[in-house]
């Protein structure tokens, strides 16, 4: 029962209802300890579950509506609120989408600052995850040594964009601010200190036998099912799928960077946790190839460079923080239409935007990776115990306000 | 007169052993330092400080004291739809049942509450005891969350309670002896752990699963069902349900120093001449140590699924404390112990 | 044998829970005792600098959030920028596009309000030098240093 | 993957095909033509769609739900396909296609929820983001207006 097997998926099978003398309703949320801002239904058979309805939208904030009325430029920090953890990338794709509209292309060291900032953001935000993860099997240890750590990230974030998560950072044409000039030197502490604890988290988590055997075969989803279902980001690659926004190389620097996308065959709650561990890994080295090759250069497009005065041009270049042309806040893409997709933390995001040649967006639709994951949270849990619930919730880091937009 | 009547009263075993050392104001003592211990440790291996503010220059230690005070003044709330005789009755209940072992349990030679010859089986069987309220607990809450948490109580208790009670017995087949105070003395020179150290495993691990400490916090469980049992209260009354793990922790605890720790051993020789409870401070010292370490357990541990522990329970504890009774049985019959 | 070998797993789990228990170092920084130096480009609260603002009502136009609005000045032909701290994002948005830097990120971000009202700045508020509450109080300042063995050192200056 | 082959592979079936910008091919269908359009897709391999879209004209009196068809395979993967239908605004209605694809069921029910398009044989149609009693206008309908504040302070630009 748990987690499929034979590829066989019926939404009409996982939408009848259940009902019955045996079966016991327990609402888990929206206020629980655990639930975050969501609610379970869940309908259990003695211990073992029989269906879970994801019960979303707490934190719906209908983002797309709100970015109708505002300028262009002004739903970057709209967007980033959908995922403050994972904020970087989210408005890259709103802005990959934008500079697709405008006929924009950032100079390519805005491009390695972009990833840079990215690939921190995946750092911290698989951090944040694996933290929760942690606390759903009440282990604080997890919990709060994740979110301590995570504090670093932040740190480095904030030294290079003025802000600890809301960095606002990537903007049409290139990135606000330049790099400081002992960014990678710290860096390289903070990697190499990140390396160390991620040996001391195998010790105390993953490899703890308690922990195993909470989630070793807890939640498994086959290759297949994960293709039908249109699962995103690690959950999806901890299942054996190589796909990874970053592959398609049309965005950041990373068509000139050299990484291997981890996968893993399991597919199992214990797998898409070890999966973030690796994709830790393979971003810090992804920062420190970019950091290695970072060409000189300016860091906004020069056709927005060329519209600001002399003196704030002047001061730009000596100062490394942008200053926005008069333009900005009135864009006005010509009519039509782009998407765009970014590898986030928790999956793909899509960005499809809508222009009609007015100052506003006609339409912009985004769907977040934790949207596509929610299937998630009603397929797997059936027939595990109730218990599995929590697991297999941590282990797919689902982030509820990211769903709801 | 009547001032040394009333200090011999209080020294009497009668007295003493059940009010001040290891009764009641043992009890409070460590119930009150314990839970700000296990947050200092929880919080130095967590690379935070934990609780500090209530008094900073010792390290936040009255902060218990605080809580109490105030779990003391919030209002009691009683659901509606509980049934509130037993709801109201069942903290009482547990916290007393989960002192109540403490009368058996020696300090010092001849220096119990009772003094019997069974005291090892009368003390485990009082505190096994315990288990009933927190279900009467879970069931007069009248919750999904309350109920869904004593089931997995009632699950867990027959899990453990075999294991620890053919643990204790392999030890008192070792030095064929009921009584705590006998035992004790038989490990002058050499204590349980060394002869018998498969019986103390099972023992420690039964003892973590009775008080549903970490790894087996399971009819807890917060993430899954809030508090479990304890979901519905509020208040003092919330406070004694959350003692009452703590002292029975304390009680298995000092079983478990007494049976494999050697006790009073070796204090008790330098000191006992003057006043025997003297010589249970390293009792005292022995079953702190056990009680840090088992609370120290919350850093390293999340919590086990119920059919997991139920497997420790059964396939792992009861097969393994049956060896330890057979190892007892060799030493006997090699002779080890007289 | 899988029996030893999650035997001798647990011990190695309770051995680095040890070892943090006797050797580590708290990454806590405690707080309004002491302050953490953010490094300029900080972006914390906004000040105006009336005598350079050429009233463009850019900053207002570019607010994602509407806190920054342009208010008419009894008496002035012009009309000048004022914030509402309820509603301000600290995108920065508007400190970019100044074309004259009459709006500059400050690097206090600690304030505390009483009234929701006092959020409210007018122009003739907004143009104020703002200070830490804690460092008013006598904090002290420490620095982040990275490290290589704790991840964050804080130094004092 | 390339515009030609998709042209070929819908022959007949589409009526209108368009690469909008490199990787982004629309194909608009009509709506009894669209099952038969997605299970080509399917066996082409686009075995999931990201997102299911809809857009109100009220200009035009339509409003154009777009499947986006994607591929976790290497060779298409860089290829998102827009199958789009027109259905009257007035009735929206569009047959469900969570048997094709498994993965429209949420966006599907999203939709419904927020634009307003009834999915036929859309098994649990009810509300997903909106609070389960809410009633006006679906939200991003043209005719729900968002009130946005000007940028001075009493009285409008």
């Amino acid at each position: 029962m748990a987690g499929g097997g034979n590829g066989f998926f019926s939404w009409k099978e996982l939408t009848s209802p259940v009902s019955g003398e045996k079966v016991y309703e327990l609402f888990i949320g929206p206020q629980h300890p655990a639930s975050g801002h969501m609610r379970f239904i869940v309908r259990l058979d003695g211990d073992i579950i029989v269906d879970v309805e994801p019960d979303i939208g707490y934190v719906h904030r209908t983002m797309e509506k709100l970015s109708e009325g505002r300028e262009y430029i002004k739903n970057i920090p709209l967007f980033e609120r959908a995922t403050i953890i994972d904020s970087n990338n989210i408005t890259l794709g709103y802005v990959k989408a934008l500079e697709k509209l405008l006929g924009v292309e950032p100079p390519p060291r805005a491009k390695y600052l972009r990833t840079i900032l990215s690939e921190m953001n995946r750092i911290q935000s698989h951090l944040y995850g694996m933290g929760i993860a942690g606390i759903m099997l009440n282990h604080s240890t997890m919990f709060m040594w994740c979110f301590g750590d995570r504090e670093i990230w932040i740190q480095l974030a904030e030294e290079l964009t003025g802000a600890r998560l809301t960095h606002s950072y990537s903007i049409p044409g290139g990135v606000r601010r330049d790099l400081p000039a002992d960014f990678k030197e710290r860096f390289e502490k903070a990697a190499r200190y990140m390396e160390r604890r991620l040996k001391d988290y195998d010790k105390i988590f993953f490899s703890n036998p308690m922990i195993r055997s909470r989630y070793e075969g807890v939640g498994v989803l086959d290759k297949d099912t994960a293709k039908r279902l249109g699962v995103v980001g690690p959950n999806l690659r901890a299942s054996g799928v190589r796909y990874d926004a970053r592959l398609l190389g049309d965005y950041g620097a990373y068509d000139e960077l050299d990484f291997e996308v981890p996968t893993r065959e399991e597919g199992d709650s214990l797998a898409r946790l070890l999966q973030r561990v690796e994709e830790i890994k393979v971003s810090l080295s992804v920062i420190r190839q970019a950091l290695e090759k970072l060409p000189e250069g300016p860091i906004l497009a020069d056709e927005y460079f060329k519209k600001l005065p002399p003196k704030l041009r002047e001061k730009v270049l000596k100062t490394g923080r942008v200053k926005f042309p008069a333009i900005f806040a009135t864009l006005r893409p010509p009519p039509g239409e782009a998407i765009a997709r970014v590898e986030m933390a928790r999956g793909e995001v899509f960005f499809h935007v809508v222009s009609d040649g007015s100052p506003k967006p006609y339409r912009v639709r985004v769907i977040t990776p934790s949207f596509r994951n929610l299937v998630l949270l009603r397929y797997l849990p059936r027939g595990c115990r109730f218990m599995d619930l929590l697991a297999i919730y941590g282990s797919v880091d689902y982030f509820p306000p990211e769903a709801d937009r | 007169m009547w001032l040394e009547l009333i200090i011999r009263l209080l020294l009497s075993p009668y007295i003493f052993a059940p009010l001040i050392y290891p009764g009641l104001v043992t009890a409070l003592a460590i119930l009150l330092t314990l839970i700000w211990l296990e947050r200092k440790f929880a919080a130095k291996v967590q690379l935070r400080y934990g609780p500090l503010y209530v008094a900073k220059q010792i390290g936040g230690a009255p902060q218990l004291l605080a809580d109490a005070i105030r779990f003391m003044f919030q209002e009691v709330i009683v659901p509606r739809n509980a049934d509130k005789v037993p709801f109201l009755l069942a903290p009482v209940l547990a916290m007393s049942l989960g002192i109540l072992p403490i009368v058996f349990i020696p300090v010092a030679p001849g220096f119990a509450g009772i003094l019997i010859n069974f005291s090892l089986p009368a003390a485990l069987a009082l505190s096994a005891l315990m288990p009933i309220t927190i279900i009467l607990m879970a069931w007069s809450a009248n919750n999904k969350f309350t109920i869904h948490g004593g089931v997995r109580e009632a699950f867990i208790t027959i899990a453990y309670e075999i294991a620890l009670f053919v643990s204790a017995l392999s030890m008192s087949m070792l030095y064929s002896s009921l009584s705590l105070q006998d035992i004790v003395e038989k490990q002058a020179l050499v204590p349980g752990i060394l002869l018998n150290p498969l019986a103390a495993l099972t023992f420690f691990v039964a003892m973590l699963m009775s008080a549903g400490k970490l790894p087996f916090d399971i009819a807890e469980g917060e993430q899954e069902i809030v508090a479990g049992p304890y979901t519905e209260y509020t208040g003092i009354l919330y406070g004694l349900v959350m003692g009452a793990g703590y002292v029975q922790l304390y009680v298995s605890s000092l079983i478990f120093t007494e049976l494999f720790l050697g006790g009073w051993h070796p204090l008790f020789e330098a000191l006992g001449e003057l006043y025997p409870p003297l010589g249970g401070i390293a009792l005292f010292l022995k079953t702190y140590l056990v009680l840090a370490f088992a609370v120290f357990l919350r850093c390293v541990y999340g919590r086990y699924r119920i059919d997991h522990a139920l497997r420790i329970g059964w396939r792992r504890l009861i097969p393994l404390s049956i060896l330890a009774l057979l190892l007892s049985l060799g030493l006997r019959f090699v002779g080890v112990v007289v | 044998m899988s029996l030893l070998s999650s035997f001798l797993e647990h011990l190695e789990a309770i051995g680095t829970g040890l070892k943090y228990l006797f050797f580590s170092k708290r990454m806590t920084v405690r707080y309004p005792e002491v302050v953490i130096e953010l490094r300029p480009g900080y972006r914390g609260m906004i000040r105006w600098h009336k005598e350079r603002c050429i009233c463009c009502s850019m900053c207002a136009r570019i607010c994602p959030a509407a806190a920054i609005r342009m208010y008419r000045i009894p008496g002035e032909k012009k009309m000048r920028p004022g914030i509402n701290y309820q509603r301000c994002i600290f995108c920065g948005f508007c400190v970019d596009i100044c074309p004259t830097d009459a709006l500059e990120c400050t690097t206090t971000h600690d304030v505390a309000f009483e009234k929701l009202e006092d959020m409210v700045y007018p122009p003739d508020k907004f143009d104020r030098e703002w200070v830490s509450p804690a460092l008013e109080e006598g904090a002290r300042k420490l620095k982040v240093e990275f490290d290589e063995e704790w991840g964050l050192k804080h130094v004092p200056e | 993957m390339s515009l030609n082959d998709i042209k070929a592979k819908l022959e007949g079936l589409a009526e209108n095909i368009t690469e909008s910008h490199a990787g982004f091919i629309l194909v608009e269908v009509s709506p009894e033509c669209l099952k038969e359009a997605a299970n080509i897709l399917v066996s082409t391999g686009f075995d999931h769609v990201s997102c299911v879209e809809g857009i109100d004209k009220p200009g035009d009196g339509v409003i154009e739900v777009t499947y986006y068809a994607e591929s976790y395979d290497e060779d298409k993967r860089g290829v998102i396909i827009g199958l789009r239908v027109k259905v009257p605004r007035d009735n929206p209605t569009v047959p469900s296609l969570i048997d094709v694809w498994p993965s429209a069921f949420y966006p599907e029910r999203e939709t419904w929820d927020l634009v307003g398009v009834r999915f036929e044989g859309h098994p649990e149609l009810k509300r997903l983001l909106m609070p389960p009693d809410w009633e006006g206008p679906p939200p991003l309908r043209k005719d729900f207006k968002v009130k946005e504040e000007g940028i001075v302070v009493g009285g409008g630009r």
